[in-house]
């Protein structure tokens, strides 16, 4: 294992010192946390708060900034953080309208964030939390993880919130928002975390590892690595079987750490021609890394069937350090 | 149990799960995402580390404090869980100096309460409840039996083998999730055990 | 070797067309040539072309748009594009007040440019040519390559052209930003070409090499890896003594294709951390994937000494795929 | 020569590189960045599948098309390098309908004089200049001797063995590019042997 990095128990540390120390006009960390909130608030909104083990960078604190997130909790490297931290965050952001947790579909992060959420009540902040469950790899819905499709909630919802909404609009869309949108993804390699030094799993030359996760867990499926085109076609039958026909599209073709660009675009040409040889209308499509998984070389594909509404806040004006438009 | 012996069980838990990180991990490769032991080592040493400024802590608030470390240091599935079964028996011992007969009974079942709401799961579920809501019901309403207690916890480990797992990442592999024991089932062992010991080591 | 692809040889074809499909509004592709050019070119400005072999991605393709390039030349990868691509992209962006081109140091660009530029002459159409060399791995300064630094050079250049700036005016500053720019790299791992399938040097499990370019060769200069402050140090070392003292800098981070992005934040917070012990004062910090290559793991570091000049392109909007702000 | 010759030339030139597409990377691996073989390779194939579709074309023209072609197919340093020469070539055979004599040498020296120019480049440099120069002049005034020419080539090439390499990526390694003969040089080799070989073929 090489990795850019010093001690490997303070990798997460790293990362949140450098995003700041590279942005300091736009992000602080909270004294004594690993959150990273706005430098300033936009006053009199619902606080946005996102959050989860760390490893998947950008995610989440690159997405903080106006239109999107106000702050965002990092756990060490695949573990949640805990409910402390998210109280932390709670506290730095909510300004009287309260505050809205977006939480990938895991049990840690659920339970901490709950334990949050009930200290926050405790100190009269109200909150609510919306759980993102978009891997359709999983069969078991309520076992469905958050992958990628969590930033088209964030991006949606953060730009809702900049408008003034309620707390319970805010939610309103962002559970929309989750209902329509699903992913799936593929590993070409495993990913290697920085304290053990060891791949998650072992994969031949020639496999390829179907619906994994974005924690290094094994996938549903191992098969010999096929084409670009193969690739999508695979996802895509699996994606499109749960998003609503004739509804416009938005796709994130994320990768997954390790991938390079040209790669992406490659995986992204395939997929918008088989979405057009459908009559699938793709209004939005989004290329890059959003939501990775260490060093994993992979991808994931997401699908989020728009309406106005919805389309509306995912073309609205961001200004983060990772999504900005 | 007094202050004393509660720091006593929390250093010797601290270090024998120290003892078995790679342990627990590994088992948690197979289930899960291969980090509780590196998860519980970070949570009890920070608990040890709080052990020597948390001096004049009555017992229910040392518990308390303990909870809030796991939660925080722990992270997590597994920092709520134990967290929350610490804050509760803190909550129960509340104004007692020394646990004995039915203060036992009556921690550990709240702390199995605050792990089932917390981690919405039940007995079965192959988690590590299966072995906290034995060792609650080996608490009678005497002195306890050190004995029952550890075997208890053992049991109930062991039991996890044959479930299918319904709560945690382990439920992503549903059927396939037999054959292998519960990482927080061991760990809760350890603790079990070593809070017999330092009860065992008490008594003579 | 596992690639996101179809067939090796029409890589960079799936990278141009993905990009274009997921950027319909923004870009397209001139018709029988690998030349992506803005959709709409801004009138009455001069045309900033730059181009090069593929597998460099972003670079150059993902800096086409507002505040950067009008065109971008893609070639086979790690290949020079033939004369006549550059040509096409010099007719194309054209508005009759000529045309720069920006070239990365390497004998194939610069002489394919050149002949682009005899014919483009033959057509009445005034060029210029400014090359970019900011690589101080390679001591002999006339055989410097340009890395990284050349898409400081262009953010530059492209935001002082989109204010209507002359042709003459437009290549004196793009000079000056090449004199002010030096950068340096480091490889955790090779990179594989896709039609070859083998990895472009062999590299032992604890090693790094020092001062490799963008194309795969050999760096300068191989020892055992060591820590990203060590790296950060070393590379800085090399680069600072070309740094003119005092100046205010801008810092470019940049990952060479698939090390993850909290690696190179890491990075980016040692090297930060580093200049500020010197007293230097870092205005501006970029960080991520802008000039790969391919499936490198590693990173180079760039700094450009700023004066108000550089600054204020520096900070100018610019709106295309890769870059925005 | 005549347009026929040339396009067996052509023909021959473009087998020849292929069957060597693997040996001339692996020279490239050595001083470059390892693609000679492949770029020369695409080069020669769109030369040969353009043969057919430039029918009618005069052998000045001729030239003229297989320099743009390898301009734009072959890219990378030879690409402008292998497309001037044969531009050159061909604007020096203006109305020549069969090179003979003199202005075999004409063509050859203007062809060395574009490449010099193109390349900034003069012979030492241990490039692909070191055959072509030669090979120019082994064209006298009189009618070709094939041996002497394809003898030159050899040995341009051969002596850029022992060059320290002052331009393309070469030049990158320095001193260190001693001991390796430069793929241009071996492409340009092949070239002028199967432009022997043809035109012996013609003799018979
Ligand atoms: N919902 C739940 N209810 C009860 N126990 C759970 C639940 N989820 C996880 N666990 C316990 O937590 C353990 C895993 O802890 P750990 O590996 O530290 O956290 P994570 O799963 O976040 O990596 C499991 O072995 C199981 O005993
Ligand atoms: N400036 C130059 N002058 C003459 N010949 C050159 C020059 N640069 C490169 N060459 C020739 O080109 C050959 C390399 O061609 P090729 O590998 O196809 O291009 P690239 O170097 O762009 O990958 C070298 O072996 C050398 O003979
Ligand atoms: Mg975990
Ligand atoms: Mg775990
Ligand atoms: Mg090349
Ligand atoms: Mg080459």
């Amino acid at each position: 294992m090489k990795k850019l990095m010093n001690d490997p128990e303070q990798i997460v540390t790293g990362f949140l010192e450098g995003l700041v120390a590279a942005n300091r006009e736009q992000l602080q960390r909270l004294e004594d946390t690993d959150v990273i909130t706005r430098r300033v608030l936009k006053p009199q909104k619902v606080g946005i708060v996102s959050g989860g083990g760390s490893g998947h960078e950008p995610a989440h604190a690159g997405y903080v900034g106006a239109g999107m997130l106000d702050a965002a909790v990092a756990g060490e490297v695949f573990t949640s953080p805990g409910a402390d931290q998210f109280l932390s965050a709670i506290q730095a952001v909510d300004q009287g309208e309260g505050v809205l947790l977006l939480v990938k579909n895991y049990n840690g992060d659920v339970m901490n964030v709950e334990m949050a959420q009930e200290m926050a009540e405790a100190e009269g902040i109200s909150t609510e939390m919306v759980i993102i469950n978009d891997d359709v790899a999983v069969s078991d819905v309520k076992q469905r993880r958050g992958i990628a499709g969590t930033v088209l909630v964030q991006k949606i919802t953060g730009a809702l919130a900049e408008t003034g909404a309620s707390l319970k609009e805010v939610k309103r869309v962002a559970e929309k928002t989750v209902n329509q949108t699903r992913s799936m993804s593929v590993a070409l390699t495993p990913c290697t975390l920085p304290a053990v030094g060891q791949p998650s799993f072992d994969l031949a030359d020639e496999e390829m590892e179907v619906g994994i996760g974005i924690h290094g867990e094994r996938g549903v499926d191992r098969r010999e690595v096929v084409t670009s085109e193969e690739i999508a076609k695979l996802l895509l039958d699996h994606i499109l079987e749960e998003i609503p026909e004739q509804m416009p599209l938005a796709l994130l073709v994320n990768g997954m750490g390790s991938t390079p660009l040209i790669e992406q675009y490659v995986l992204a040409n395939d997929t918008i021609k088989q979405l057009e040889k459908k009559d699938r209308d793709v209004q939005h499509a989004f290329v890059g890394e959003y939501m990775t998984s260490l060093d994993m070389a992979g991808i994931s594909l997401t699908l989020l069937a728009l309406d106005e509404e919805l389309s509306g806040y995912l073309q609205a004006p961001v200004q983060t350090v990772q999504w900005k438009q | 149990m007094n202050v004393e012996q509660a720091k006593q069980w929390l250093r010797q838990t601290s270090a024998r799960l120290s003892e078995h990180k790679d342990e627990l991990s590994t088992l948690d490769h197979a289930l899960g995402d291969g980090d509780h032991g590196v998860n519980m080592h970070r949570g009890f040493q920070a608990v040890v580390e709080g052990l020597d400024e948390w001096e004049d802590l009555s017992l229910s608030s040392l518990m308390q404090k303990v909870g809030s470390t796991l939660v925080s240091k722990v992270g997590g599935a597994a920092g709520p869980l134990y967290g929350t079964a610490f804050m509760r028996m803190g909550a129960a011992w509340k104004g007692i100096e020394q646990v004995n007969g039915s203060a036992w009974s009556e921690g550990l079942s709240k702390a199995v309460e605050g792990i089932a709401q917390r981690g919405k799961t039940s007995t079965g579920d192959g988690t590590l409840l299966d072995v906290w809501s034995p060792v609650a019901e080996a608490f009678t309403e005497g002195e306890p039996s050190w004995d029952n207690i550890e075997s208890a916890a053992y049991k109930g480990m062991e039991a996890t083998e044959e479930m299918v797992v319904k709560k945690g990442r382990g439920a992503l592999l549903g059927e396939q999730s037999v054959g292998h024991i519960d990482p927080g089932a061991v760990s809760s062992y350890y603790l079990f055990q070593e809070l017999a010991n330092t009860m065992k080591a008490g008594e003579q």
